[in-house]
């Protein structure tokens, strides 16, 4: 399949559904690894669909929140690169479903 | 329905507004405020002007200026609505005071220091102690 | 090294090999197939590519205006990955900032209006 | 010896920031109409004023970036553009009415009509920056900005009553038109709360080269120079309570406030105010047309140095000499000076949010202020007032608006 490129920061909060339409979360991180050269993509991390909350999460940690809960369920996921489909990158597709993805409690 | 309900809130906004505006009464308190600021403003050019404090060009541009404000001002006075008595005698004050400016503005011009001197002590003065008592400076 | 490309990389100050600012990182350009790990392959940088980066009824307008006004400075300009010495608060490039032409407006704006000034 | 020179850095941008033509005009009219009443306004603002620029100068010395490159850095190109345009208009607004007030300061002395001066006093600006470094703007500004202690002299000659304006630190609720004491009040704060002054501080940090160890200092910096900025503007309020209400002289133009040191200083005072107008008003300038080309040179990533030639620096030198003219073209329509001050102040109370929020996300990130992060009481403080300017304003800016 011929190579795709893709602007990354297009993808930015980007709603990421699975199969079956359920709501993954949005795009909000993407890990990489350097080595040498080469800078291979290895991970999408999806966080919450609140865009505050991806925004002021240093804040949201801090006691007075805290005590509120805010930070608990600001929770995020993270979708291997071969879970993650963007042919269409104006709709990313997971290859899975959203449970099998890696839960991440920040 | 989106323009519905943007109109009514428009319209709620607006009616919030000017219930708040001012009532007769402070509307009249208001003008007798400014028509006092601008007399004593002309008094304290005049005092200063003959003390040597102030050049001339400040002192007759400052005149000019509280002549231009109370005109203005008793041109709004015709547009606010108020009793037609509380009117009149506004307006008479606002043209006595606006007539004193005037003597003054031509006795500074004329650097006639005498009647600038007279003018000054004979215009009405304002009670500095109620004054002050009210913003609790005394 | 593991890399956040958003945090670590997008919207970071770009400078050439002497420290000279290039820009910020307003755009990461990245070769997507189905079967291979996706691989970064430039970071870019012009009005162009910020344009694009914005919602919907900005976008037009701009892009319209930037072809309109300076059809080459709008152009968004590529650096290879590879050239990337140093991640860090800034992002060190192997690149002669002076002649890049990731500075063309700056140099268009230097030649045509502020040298024009005298003392400048 | 360096650390001396980071005072001076903290007492020019109180001179240059806090006392101009908006704290200057706002504390006279709030005295003239108030007393001592609103005192606790300008003691509010300085205080904050103090935890925030404190802020953006450990952001810089930890981080080594300045406020506008972390933003930028931290919440990504479009979000950036949010405060970038506020706070550009803004500026353009709070200039014009600092030209407007080193315009009048001219016209006092010499008699000429006030926009007349406007091309001449951005000029004047504009080559200071262009020939000048940071550290002349820094010096100058400072060194000429002492001439405003005349505000403090006259308040101590007439010898107030102390105890009286002690009370009026403490908040309290206005006996008369409340409208016009709230309006007031905003506006003090938005004239001490100038964002700009936070972008200029955190640039001059990085341009001074701080670091890590010039934290604590810092903090004296600020202290000091916004609390110099604060004492005079009290002194301001003071001089114009118990000037010009025993006088009965409610302030309703720019042209009244220039009697203020006439009874304590004589034909001394006259001069004298229209030299600490015009003085302040010019560092002031200074400032905020540097503030605009920094918030837009970081945010883009363009080299920015007051010191590098104007022509290795192109951009950001453009960006500062379209803000002077902006500035001068307003003020040459000849709109009344006093009418944009008081308008500004009241928008940057009612625009605090937008430039303050993201600052507070800031402080408290790790990542750019390492375990320098905030303590509770600066996120507090700084919340609340900035809370209270923001309400403050959307109550009294509508009704003041519709009132005058």
């Amino acid at each position: 399949m011929a190579a795709q490129s893709i602007h990354l920061e297009l993808l930015l909060d980007r709603e990421v559904r699975d199969a079956s339409g359920r709501r993954a979360g949005r795009i909000e991180e993407i890990r990489a690894r350097k080595d040498g050269d080469e800078i291979i993509v290895e991970s999408y991390h999806l966080g919450p669909e609140a865009l505050l909350e991806r925004l002021a999460a240093p804040v949201f940690r801090l006691s007075p929140f805290r005590a509120l809960g805010l930070h608990k369920h600001a929770h995020g996921r993270r979708a291997q690169w071969d879970q993650m489909d963007l042919s269409n990158p104006e709709r990313p597709v997971l290859r899975c479903s959203v449970d099998e993805l890696v839960k991440l409690v920040r | 329905m989106r323009t519905r309900w943007r109109a009514s809130t428009a319209g709620l906004i607006l009616s919030v507004v000017a219930c708040a505006g001012k009532s007769a009464a402070e509307r009249i308190a208001e003008h007798d405020r400014v028509r006092v600021a601008w007399e004593e403003t002309a008094r304290f050019v005049g005092a200063e002007w003959i003390g040597g404090a102030i050049p001339d060009a400040y002192a007759t541009r400052t005149l000019d200026r509280a002549n231009e404000e109370l005109r203005a001002d008793s041109e709004k006075l015709q547009k606010d609505d108020m009793p037609d008595e509380a009117r009149a005698r506004l307006g008479e004050a606002l043209e006595a005071t606006r007539a004193r400016v005037d003597t003054l503005r031509l006795a500074v011009g004329a650097s006639d220091r005498a009647s600038v001197a007279r003018l000054v002590r004979d215009s009405p003065r304002a009670n500095a102690d109620s004054l002050l008592r009210q913003v609790a400076l005394r | 090294m593991d890399i956040a490309l958003v945090r670590d990389l997008l919207d970071k100050q770009l400078v050439d090999r002497e420290g000279e600012p290039l820009g910020r990182v307003d755009g990461i350009v990245m070769s997507y197939s189905a079967d291979a790990p996706p691989r970064i392959t430039h970071l870019e940088l012009g009005a162009q590519t910020l344009a694009r980066r914005l919602p919907n009824p900005f976008r037009s307008i701009l892009a319209w205006l930037g072809r309109r006004l300076s059809p080459r400075a709008s152009e968004p300009y590529r650096i290879e990955a590879e050239r990337i010495i140093q991640l860090g608060r800034v992002i060190k490039i192997d690149i002669d900032g002076a002649r890049s032409a990731a500075r063309e407006t700056e140099r268009w704006v230097r030649d045509h209006i502020i040298s024009r000034i005298p003392g400048s | 010896m360096k650390k001396l020179l980071e005072i001076t850095l903290g007492i020019v941008t109180s001179i240059g920031g806090f006392l101009e033509v908006g704290s200057l005009a706002t504390s006279a009219q709030a005295g003239a109409a108030f007393g001592f009443q609103l005192i606790w306004a300008i003691v509010l603002g300085t205080v904050c004023l103090i935890f925030l620029v404190e802020m953006s100068g450990r952001l810089a010395a930890v981080s080594k970036q300045t406020l506008a490159g972390a933003m930028r850095d931290r919440f990504g190109y479009p979000f950036f553009l949010v405060p970038l345009v506020a706070m550009s208009l803004l500026a353009l607004l709070v200039m014009a009415s600092e030209l407007g007030g080193v315009c009048l300061s001219l016209q006092l002395v010499t008699g000429i009509s006030f926009p007349w001066w406007a091309p001449v006093g951005a000029f004047a600006a504009w080559l200071l920056l262009w020939k000048g470094t940071f550290s002349v703007v820094e010096k100058g500004a400072s060194l000429f900005g002492l001439v405003t202690i005349v505000f403090v002299i006259a308040a101590f000659r007439l010898h107030p009553d102390w105890t009286r304006a002690a009370h009026a630190a403490l908040p309290s609720m206005p006996r008369h038109e409340a409208m016009r004491y709230w309006f007031f009040a905003v506006s003090i704060l938005g004239a001490s709360i100038a964002p700009y002054l936070l972008y200029f501080y955190s640039a001059g940090a990085v341009e001074d080269k701080w670091n890590e160890t010039d934290v604590p200092v810092n903090r004296i910096t600020a202290t000091l120079g916004m609390s110099f900025g604060g004492v005079l503007a009290v002194a301001v309020l003071i001089v114009a309570a118990l000037v010009f209400v025993p006088r009965g002289i409610r302030i309703e133009r720019f042209d009244q406030i220039a009697l203020m040191l006439t009874p304590i200083m004589g034909r001394w005072g006259f001069y004298l105010f229209a030299a600490a107008l015009g003085i302040a008003c010019f560092g002031a300038m200074l400032e905020i047309a540097l503030s605009v080309a920094y918030l837009v040179a970081q945010g883009f990533g363009w080299k920015w140095s007051e010191d590098a030639r104007p022509r290795d620096a192109a951009r950001f030198s453009l960006v500062y000499t379209a803000t002077l003219v902006g500035g001068a073209l307003i003020v040459m329509m000849g709109v009344d000076p006093l009418a944009i001050t008081l308008m500004s102040m009241a928008l940057t109370g009612a625009f605090l949010p937008i430039a303050i929020v993201p600052f507070l996300i800031l402080m408290n990130d790790s990542r750019f202020v390492g375990q320098h992060t905030n303590g509770w009481i600066s996120n507090t403080v700084v919340c609340a007032i900035v809370g209270l300017a923001f309400v403050l304003a959307v109550v009294s800016i509508p009704l003041e608006v519709m009132g005058s």
